[in-house]
């Protein structure tokens, strides 16, 4: 038993206590979560205190995190995030393909395309078993500059007046076509909010189409 | 028993709380934590998917379920500290059951109340939509006695299921039709079928017709609680919410020739009739919104005040 | 102005509470004490508890008082105030054969192994309405006391004597029905998650879990209602059910405890429990054995019990064949049915003025044609 | 007495029996200044799951209003819960778990508390046993 020296165990509690939000947190958090879903492609930011303690990707998950869900969190380079959350929120650790909330921190963000392919989308007679996928990306723009990175995407649906573009740096064409496949059986289907560490928030649900305007390499991972 | 030393220590695990909030008694928002993660699960996944009824596990309120109790567990599940609420029923703030309401929210959340929905950002209703266009900042929150707009056409929970999920409105139009071919009009009255996002069919809760067109492509959030029936449902803003009609026959809405407001003269909002009190008495009409009428009279008593009382 | 109705609903609200306050609480007679309620009322507490779905004596007690003897408006007050507490956790599976008998009937044999134990009923008893003072009911009841004092030896010694836990826990009279091959074995191995009624809706086609659990909480007059009409009315048919055991007694509260990881027995909670055999008569049914529906619920409550037990089994004949389980799972609970009841008292002036329009263009529709 | 036993006992015993001793615990030094809540007395519910006969199926009774604390003397951990809605005396439970624990001395005043408790419960169940039988039908069978 070496876990007293173990210094990521060392730092679980602290990360556990983080991962732990009061009423009015939970409350502004969703919120945004709301207001972002209602209106899917507008940019908003999540409240600062939660993002200085843990990764943005995080906080939509754990807002909606409880014994009843099953969840699947990646792990960072740097910590083992997971962990921390089922720790947090009592819910159950399954696979990706099994999971109903999904985490993917900006420094843990790898196979996107694939957590796109297998997050599970419900079924028409229970659209509310799709998953919900919280990611972290590098950055997120009302659209596309000289400097862009990523996709710049058009979004078309409800919550949207006439359509309005959005400029992802940190996925891929590959990324949306997958999610757009995942998506094609609606009311089937997953809801994405994408996240930026400096906290800025928004939301893509399934109900949202999206159309792909111009693609930019994705830049490095600071 | 007298135990000092052990109210002490009970004394101490009381948390200090500096929080807007801080001086309930109740939970913020009474439901606690948990009851409030699944209702907003529920929410989200309605604000999805568009008008598709999603099943949660309606907790039971401090008022009667039928009696707003889904409205309420929304309202509840999405305030915040610095919320403004407004309730009404029929379209009226001081409605018995819109007093009701609003005290359990504004008691358990310390927040203001308003009846003007320029200064309100949440807005329980019962039957209406208010008069006032209504934008970004509000969400309205509708009660829903009845979630189901295929009830009448079938009574298995089973095949309804199996409509719903293959967008299967056939036997609907048929119903439509054929009340079209019998009366001579479509006879629905309040809480008429619309079609949202050309994929489900919704219950407009009981609100009137005159209301419904106020859903399609507006720029509120509208969310619908059915606490008995335990579903929410919801239209988010600008979003297709179109009345199941036929290409020959126009949705109507109600009006009855020569009415007007007997306090502000309206002509232009949803009236309700109050009747005669003898047999001669014709009776008369008001506004249902009866804060929109006490703005509109003010506005015509002193235009110079502008909108705002 | 024969009356001034102040404009403003909160007033009048308000005016109404102090009314039912000043009587429920003053009044001329003394403050009905909790304690008096659960040793006097205590069927309708328990009542409360099962309908309300939660137990605790002394809360059903105070929503009784509150809801002015009203059931189904105590069941209310209670399940609103769980709405307001954390679950912290779950029971570890208690297993019904723990019970502590206070009461056991075995109606299907004469001299069952174990006790038939008529413990405290009054169901051999005429019901005259006792009309006498208070005096003379003390009086009376004081001589029964007594005789139950100089009959009561209660013996010293711990060990030895006590009574063998084969009279307190008897073997249940379906494990006899085992023994001698004659009901159908439907026992399960895979012992699947049971159905959460409080955290989702439970919509036909539904688990067993789910219907026992809605029967477990369901009002008592609906379900004995629904059982009735199952038998009686128009979409049912005469069905024999003999009662297995009808059981009142105390089951174990065990929690694991979070520093040893064992289960350890908390409290206890008092549980009616019957067994309903069914005569399998279908063509597509053993015809030569029994089947059997399971009832069970908080507190003393033999009607609703036996109507579980009852529908139990009718629902698995059933087999979704009727509506059999949408009534169970969408018309018993009494929460829901006296609140949308109760709603038509709110206003609907709006709808009924929409209606009213209606119905001038059908009228005119009708005067044109 | 096992650590369960004693916690099934100290959520069984007397209100006030159990509140006195703790009383008289914490105006020891040692006690009043190593006291720490490490989960302040909830109230909460528990969901009662049973195994019914006829399938052995789990289903969900109802649920059962308990209180529950977590206290910790000089680092020991004490738990507690009893069924009902008073935090007092579920932190008197607690602590006194905790004190059993901690200090020889204290464990063998809560044991004596246990154990009459562990009577008090026999004897209820023997004077209900007595009362009861009497209400038993007894058929003679001729062999």
């Amino acid at each position: 038993m070496n876990l007293a020296i173990d210094p990521e165990a060392r730092r679980m509690p602290a990360k556990v206590a983080a991962c732990r939000f009061d009423a009015l947190e939970s409350q502004a958090i969703f919120k945004v979560m709301l207001d972002t879903t209602s209106r899917p492609g507008l940019i908003l930011d999540l409240p600062r205190r939660i993002v200085d303690r843990i990764p943005s990707a995080l906080a939509p998950l754990v807002v909606l995190a409880d014994v009843e869900t099953r969840v699947h969190v990646i792990d960072t380079p740097t910590f083992a995030w997971s962990e921390a959350v089922t720790s947090a929120t009592g819910a159950r650790p399954a696979q990706l393909n099994k999971a109903d909330l999904i985490a993917v921190p900006a420094d843990g963000r790898e196979h996107l395309t694939s957590i796109f392919t297998f997050a599970h989308p419900g079924s028409a007679f229970s659209p509310e078993s799709g998953a919900r996928l919280m990611i972290g990306v590098n950055d997120i723009r009302s659209h596309g500059t000289s400097d862009s990175a990523g996709v710049e995407l058009v979004i078309r649906g409800p919550g949207v007046e006439g359509e309005r573009g959005l400029c992802i740096d940190g996925l891929t064409e590959a990324d949306v076509n997958a999610w757009r496949t995942t998506n094609s059986r609606f009311p089937a289907g997953i809801d994405v909010w994408l996240t930026t560490e400096a906290g800025r928030i928004v939301a893509i649900p399934r109900s949202s189409r999206l159309d792909v305007v111009a693609t930019w390499p994705t830049q490095e991972r600071k | 028993m007298n135990t000092p030393l052990l109210q002490q220590v009970l004394d101490r695990t009381t948390p200090v709380d500096d929080s807007p909030a801080s001086h309930l008694e109740v939970n913020f928002g009474l439901l606690d934590e948990y009851s409030k993660r699944e209702i907003r699960r529920a929410i989200l996944t309605a604000v999805a998917v568009p008008g598709y009824q999603v099943p949660f596990g309606s907790r039971e309120m401090p008022v009667a379920r039928g009696w707003g109790s889904g409205g309420l567990q929304i309202s509840l599940a999405i305030v915040g500290p610095y919320d403004v609420v407004k309730v009404i029923d029929q379209g009226d703030d001081e409605g018995v059951n819109a007093v009701n309401l609003r005290r359990l929210i504004v008691s358990s959340t310390g927040i203001p109340e308003s009846t003007t929905p320029e200064d309100s950002t949440l807005i329980q209703t019962r039957h209406r939509i208010p008069e006032d266009p209504l934008d970004e900042r509000h969400t309205l929150v509708l009660q829903v006695p009845v979630p189901e707009p295929l009830r009448g056409v079938e009574r298995d929970m089973r095949e309804l299921a199996r409509m719903h999920a293959e967008a299967d409105y056939a036997r609907m139009w048929v119903s439509l039709y054929e009340d079209k071919v019998r009366n001579g009009v479509i006879t629905r009255t309040t809480g008429y079928p619309c079609l949202v996002n050309g994929r489900y069919v919704i219950a407009t809760t009981p609100i009137p017709r005159w209301d419904v067109p106020r859903l399609h492509r507006s720029r509120f959030l509208a969310l619908f609680g059915a606490g008995r029936e335990k579903r929410i449902y919801a239209v988010p803003p600008h979003t297709d919410v179109e009345p199941l009609t036929f290409e020959d026959v126009p949705f109507e809405v109600e009006v009855t020739p020569g009415a007007s407001c007997r306090t502000c003269s309206s002509t232009e909002s949803f009236l309700v009739e109050i009747p005669g009190a003898t047999a001669g008495d014709g009776g008369h009409w008001v506004c249902s919104d009866s804060d929109w009428c006490r703005r509109n009279r003010e506005r015509l008593q002193h235009p110079s005040r502008g909108d705002r009382s | 102005m024969g009356y001034a109705a102040a404009r403003g609903g909160l007033k009048a609200i308000e005016a109404a509470e102090r009314l039912v306050a000043r009587e429920r609480v003053l009044g001329e007679s003394q403050w009905l004490e909790s304690k008096q309620m659960i040793e006097k009322l205590r069927l309708a507490v328990d009542r409360v508890m099962g309908e309300g779905g939660l137990w605790d004596e002394h809360l059903a007690a105070s929503a009784l008082r509150q809801a002015e003897g009203d059931p189904i408006e105590a069941a209310h007050l209670l399940r609103s105030y769980r709405s307001t507490l954390p679950r912290l956790a779950y029971t570890t599976p208690v297993d019904v054969d723990d019970l502590t008998v206070l009461r056991r009937i075995v109606p299907a044999f004469r001299n069952p192994p174990g006790p038939q134990l008529l413990g405290r009923t009054t169901d051999y008893t005429g019901r005259l309405l006792d009309t006498d003072d208070e005096t003379s009911q003390r009086t009376a009841a004081e001589k029964m006391a007594a005789f139950i004092e100089e009959n009561v030896t209660i013996s010293k010694a711990i060990d030895g004597d006590a009574e063998p836990t084969d009279i307190r826990q008897p073997r249940r009279l379906l494990d006899l029905l085992r023994d001698l091959d004659a009901v159908v074995d439907r026992r399960r191995t895979d012992d699947p998650e049971p159905f959460d009624i409080t955290r989702h809706p439970a919509r036909p086609p539904a688990t067993r879990s789910a219907r026992l659990a809605t029967m477990a909480r369901a009002e008592t007059g609906a379900l004995v209602n629904v059982w009735y009409r199952n038998i009686l009315g128009p979409d049912g048919y005469l069905h024999e059910i003999t009662l297995g055991e009808v059981r009142h007694g105390r089951l174990p509260v065990t929690v694991i405890h979070p520093l040893t990881g064992d289960p350890v027995s908390i409290s206890d909670v008092r549980v009616t429990e019957v067994e309903a055999i069914e005569d399998l008569n279908g063509i597509d049914e053993d015809r030569g054995r029994f089947d059997v529906g399971y009832g069970l619920c908080f507190g003393h409550n033999e009607k609703k019990a036996i109507a579980m037990a009852n529908l139990d089994i009718a629902c698995e004949r059933d087999k979704g064949r009727s509506f059999l389980e949408q009534s169970i799972l969408l018309t018993t609970d009494g929460l829901d049915a006296s609140g949308f009841l109760e709603h038509l008292k709110l206003p609907h002036y709006v709808t009924f003025r929409s209606m009213m329009e209606r119905k001038a263009a059908i009228r005119q529709f009708q005067e044109n044609t | 007495m096992d650590r369960n036993r004693r916690s099934e006992l100290l959520a069984r015993a007397n209100s006030s029996e159990l509140t006195a001793m703790a009383e008289a615990f914490l105006s020891r030094r040692s006690i009043a200044e190593e006291i720490q809540v490490v989960n302040p007395p909830e109230v909460g519910m528990v969901m009662m799951q049973v195994r019914e006969p006829v399938c052995k199926e789990r289903f969900h009774l109802g649920e059962v209003v308990v209180t529950r604390a977590e206290v910790a003397v000089a680092g020991v951990r004490g738990w507690a819960m009893r069924s009902g809605t008073d935090r007092e005396t579920t932190l008197a439970a607690a602590l006194l778990d905790a004190c059993a624990e901690h200090d020889v001395e204290l464990a063998a005043e809560v044991q004596a508390l246990c154990e009459r408790t562990a009577d008090r419960i026999a004897a209820d169940e023997r004077r209900e046993w007595e009362e009861l039988r009497a209400t038993a039908v007894s058929f003679e069978e001729l062999d």
